[in-house]
């Protein structure tokens, strides 16, 4: 399976999946709709033999609104995947791809606490690296550095 | 009103292998299985000789046996994310090296590699040589502090685990006594910058750094002797903590954890970066996928990385140490638009540093994805099944670095 | 009965010592005893879930069959002591004794008590 | 939605994160806030804010009321400051701290307590449980999540007992200063007893601060004032 094989699979299965390489060391670059974001994660590690589950995070474009990226290997064949969403701006859903890749579980809860991103599917979604009891979600472009939290600032 | 981060009132939804939990309101909930003993909730808690850093399972137990783990992390979040967004690509490097504090040289060589990947800045070769020099020495000494404290975990202070302890950090002593002559620093060094790197090797340096590798990959031999022979460090090893290929590439765990169960996969073969392809080394597999076969991984790439070293300082060429030579025009660096994500192999796995920069001094965006926290995510998938005491040596065997996995 | 004199005098030492240390901690220690610290350890986090549960019996058996074998060992000390006095006859009344005490260990053993299932 | 916080001067201490009404559509979002750098202004506001020591937590009352009875008799303080020389002098020779390792401190921490920089030769054995240890070496970063933890542990830790700051995080936040989730120093969750800077403190400059440690120790009055100033030191 040789890159431009995967390339040609990708395009033939996902019409509307845009494939680009504007990330510089990542060969493949699929950017898919929310609604298919499970489907060409199955895809992905079915048919292109992506079962390497390498991170799963979130980019806050302001006005554009949100942003999932994932990254998945195909460490044989050294395919390098990476999938993007947009959840559009002000949404904040997305589907959860934890049944998929085992890995994701803590990913995702990682995207929903600092993002705020609820991911449908996942099967435990809270903070998990803040205080369970935090208000806002800090790396959204809108939240302060340091904004103070009582009693210890 | 202080902030109860506390794991017992949790609301969200209930996992189903939870134990018993006192619930003020109902009666409480007794799971008796056949053997008739009720589930004990234990708390291997942020404080414990063996959490490697700040971790908190919340063990279900049914006498010895471990039924299930809740891992709860974030104890060491120190918005390495969002601070990012707000320091330049001169001042990042610094603290990017406290995300692995235990092998600060790859950290800081994610970063500065995806800045100079989307700005297209070149290294020179020397830079790339000293690069290899200083992260093959870093593996080494964070694997002498993995054995150490794994050691010192499975055998207890006060008990035989405390040997090799103290020789491994007696060595780690000689290696950061080369760091501290060549960066300044002991543990976290601004060694790596955009461009290359900050200092150039002192005089005599190479020198004490052939006979430090030397002096170590003699050493090495004698702990293999000192630990393999012993009869009870091989019996709480083997066998213990199982990780099959196909859960190992689900979770997305990388490095040694993954070379033990059978994945042929390092990056710096894969995926040759700075001048990696100049030397020979082999890459340690092992298909058993237990804690000894991480354990045998880590010890061949000991030797692996002394080679490389060794051959890195036979070839380290003349020339620049950098690109953008000067502090002042390092700090001055502006990336130009763009994304990347660059890979490094480091002592624990795959660190991964995901840039967006938006052409000013600072990122727009910067994603780590550190090795230990999809290492550690592979915990409560294995532990259960296993005691108590295994636990701990499963715990040790994946290394995780806190200040990598909450960053 | 003076030879018992040494046993009396080692016995109050050992109580002295140990009351004398007892009460100057009592005396010296300042004692603040707030409502955290009187809290049970647990690795830092405030404690959930009770400890009195019902243990495995597997705790119990091994418990007991320690219990057994301390007895017996409590026996050899004076044994060995005063071997050269008896000769062949204080032998063959250790090995006996073994013996029964060994049936236990085998029955132990034929039950796999000591392997944790 | 702050409003306009990137305009507002650093002198409001603490500007309130109202919780935004979940519209749907949420108003342009403004440019990332400039962080406001702000220091310490001046001692009052470390003072307000830092833990102090209770009272009479070195002596027993029961002790305290002796020493007082004898220090009143005439000649009687030969007596009293002898005791207190003695009892300084057991203590600060076995200060047991508590290995609790936090981040990259932790590591320097146990290369202080391994056999090149050893502290078992100031009486230090490095114990697992804060019951039987009389020190806390704070070595690394507290953020918002572990100070309760922390604070727990200090409390369960039995009288006397003393704390030192390892590292530039724990004295006052330190490169991770500006992080939201970050306690900007642990003095604000324990009293400290003496800061060690550095980031990470090399073994060499952790001992100097054990031993200025026992140094405070040993110069520790029954009165349970603050010791005096140290000469080496001040």
């Amino acid at each position: 399976m040789t890159l431009d094989q995967a390339r040609t699979l990708i395009s033939q299965r996902f019409a509307t999946a845009q494939v680009d390489a504007a990330v510089e060391g990542v060969p493949i670059v699929v950017t898919v709709s929310p609604d298919e974001w499970t489907t060409f994660a199955q895809f992905a590690k079915n048919d292109l033999q992506c079962r390497f589950f390498s991170f799963l995070t979130a980019v806050d474009w302001k006005e554009q609104g949100l942003e999932v990226v994932a990254r998945l290997d195909n460490l044989d064949d050294r395919i390098g995947l990476m999938m993007k969403t947009k959840l559009g701006p002000g949404a904040s859903e997305c589907p959860s791809i934890t049944p998929i890749f085992r890995g994701a579980n803590w990913m995702e809860r990682e995207a929903y606490d600092m993002f705020g991103i609820r991911f449908d599917g996942h099967p435990d979604l809270r903070r998990i690296l803040l205080s369970d009891d935090w208000v806002g979600h800090p790396l959204l472009k809108s939240y302060a550095v340091d904004t103070p939290h009582p009693p210890y600032r | 009103m202080s902030t109860r981060a506390t794991h017992a009132d949790r609301e969200g939804p209930r996992r189903t292998d939870e134990g018993p939990r006192r619930t003020e309101d109902g009666p409480r909930r007794i799971d008796l299985d056949y053997a008739g003993s009720e589930r004990l909730t234990m708390n291997m808690g942020p404080q414990h000789p063996s959490a490697h850093g700040v971790f908190r399972a919340i063990l279900t137990l049914e006498g010895e046996q471990v039924v299930g783990v809740d891992a709860v992390i974030g104890y060491l979040h120190r918005c390495h994310e969002k601070l990012s967004e707000t320091l330049t690509y001169a001042q990042y490097p610094s603290i990017a090296s406290k995300t692995d504090y235990v092998a600060a040289m790859t950290s800081e060589f994610a970063y500065v590699r995806a800045a100079e990947q989307i700005g297209k800045i070149d290294v020179p070769k020397r830079a790339q040589y000293l690069r290899v020099i200083t992260s093959e020495l870093q593996r080494v000494a964070s694997h002498l502090l993995w054995l150490g404290t794994w050691c010192l975990d499975l055998g207890g202070a006060l008990g035989g685990g405390a040997t090799i302890f103290l020789y491994c950090i007696r060595e780690r002593e000689l290696l950061l006594d080369l760091f501290e002559s060549l960066v300044g620093a002991r543990l976290l060094y601004g060694f790596y910058q955009v461009g290359g790197v900050r200092y150039d090797v002192p005089p005599g340096w190479v020198a004490t750094c052939r006979e430090t590798v030397d002096l170590i990959d003699a050493r090495i031999s004698e702990y293999e002797h000192m630990l393999e022979d012993n009869p009870f460090f091989m019996a709480r090893v083997q066998g213990v903590g199982v990780v099959s290929r196909a859960l190992a590439e689900d979770v997305g765990i990388s490095g040694p954890l993954l070379r033990g169960s059978g994945v042929n996969h390092d990056l710096r073969r894969s995926d040759p970066y700075s001048s990696y392809d100049d030397f020979q080394f082999t890459v340690p597999v092992e298909t058993a996928g237990d804690c000894f076969a991480r354990y045998r991984v880590r010890m061949v790439e000991f030797r692996e990385s002394l080679k490389i070293v060794r051959q890195a300082l036979d070839g380290l060429p003349e020339g620049p140490i950098s690109s953008r030579p000067g502090l002042k025009s390092v700090a001055q660096t502006r990336i130009p638009k763009g994304e990347a994500y660059v890979r490094v192999e480091g002592a624990r796995g795959e660190v991964g540093c995901y840039l967006i920069a938006d052409g000013s001094a600072k990122p727009y965006r910067m994603k780590w994805r550190g090795a230990s926290f999809s290492n550690l995510a592979i915990l409560p998938h294995i532990i259960p099944g296993h005691k108590v005491a295994d636990v701990v040596a499963i715990m040790g065997s994946v290394d995780p670095v806190f200040g990598e996995v909450d960053r | 009965m003076s030879e018992y004199l040494p046993v009396v005098v080692y016995l109050a030492v050992i109580v002295a010592f140990a009351v004398v240390s007892l009460a100057l901690a009592r005396l010296l220690s300042p004692s603040r005893p707030t409502a955290a610290k009187l809290e049970t350890y647990e690795c830092g986090s405030e404690t959930f879930g009770d400890a009195w549960v019902q243990f495995p019996v597997g705790f119990y058996l091994v418990a007991l069959l320690f219990i057994v074998f301390d007895a017996l060992a409590v026996f050899l000390f004076p044994w060995v002591l005063a071997l050269r006095g008896l000769g062949m006859w204080g032998i063959w009344t250790m090995v006996g004794f073994l013996a029964i005490l060994s049936l236990g260990w085998i029955y132990a053993f034929r039950e796999r008590i000591l392997e944790w299932q | 939605m702050p409003s306009g916080n990137g305009s507002s001067s650093g002198s409001n201490l603490g500007r309130k994160q109202e919780r935004r009404s979940p519209v749907a559509v949420r108003p342009p979002v403004p440019e990332i806030p400039v962080p406001v750098w702000r220091n310490f202004k001046d001692l009052q506001e470390w003072e307000q804010l830092r833990q102090e020591r209770p009272e009479g937590d070195k002596h027993s009352s029961a002790f305290v009321s002796i020493t007082e009875g004898i220090h009143n008799f005439p000649g009687g303080f030969v007596v009293t400051t002898v005791a207190d020389a003695f009892l300084n002098w057991a203590r600060k020779s076995s200060v047991w701290p508590v290995t609790f390792g936090l981040a990259c401190c932790a590591i320097e921490m146990m290369a202080t307590f391994a056999s090149r920089f050893d502290v078992e030769r100031l009486g230090m054995v490095p114990w697992a449980s804060p019951r039987h240890s009389d020190l806390m070496i704070v070595s690394g970063t507290v953020n918002i999540k572990m100070a309760p933890m922390l604070k727990r542990i200090y409390e369960q830790m039995p009288d006397p007992k003393w704390a030192v700051s390892m590292g530039s995080c724990a004295n006052s936040g330190g490169p991770f200063r500006h992080g939201y989730f970050v306690v900007k120093g642990v003095d604000r969750v324990i009293p400290v007893d003496v800061y060690v800077p550095g980031c990470p403190p090399p073994p060499e400059s952790l001992l100097n601060g054990l031993l200025l440690l026992q140094d405070q120790i040993s110069h520790f009055r029954r009165t349970g004032k603050r010791a005096e100033p140290n000469p080496k030191v001040d």
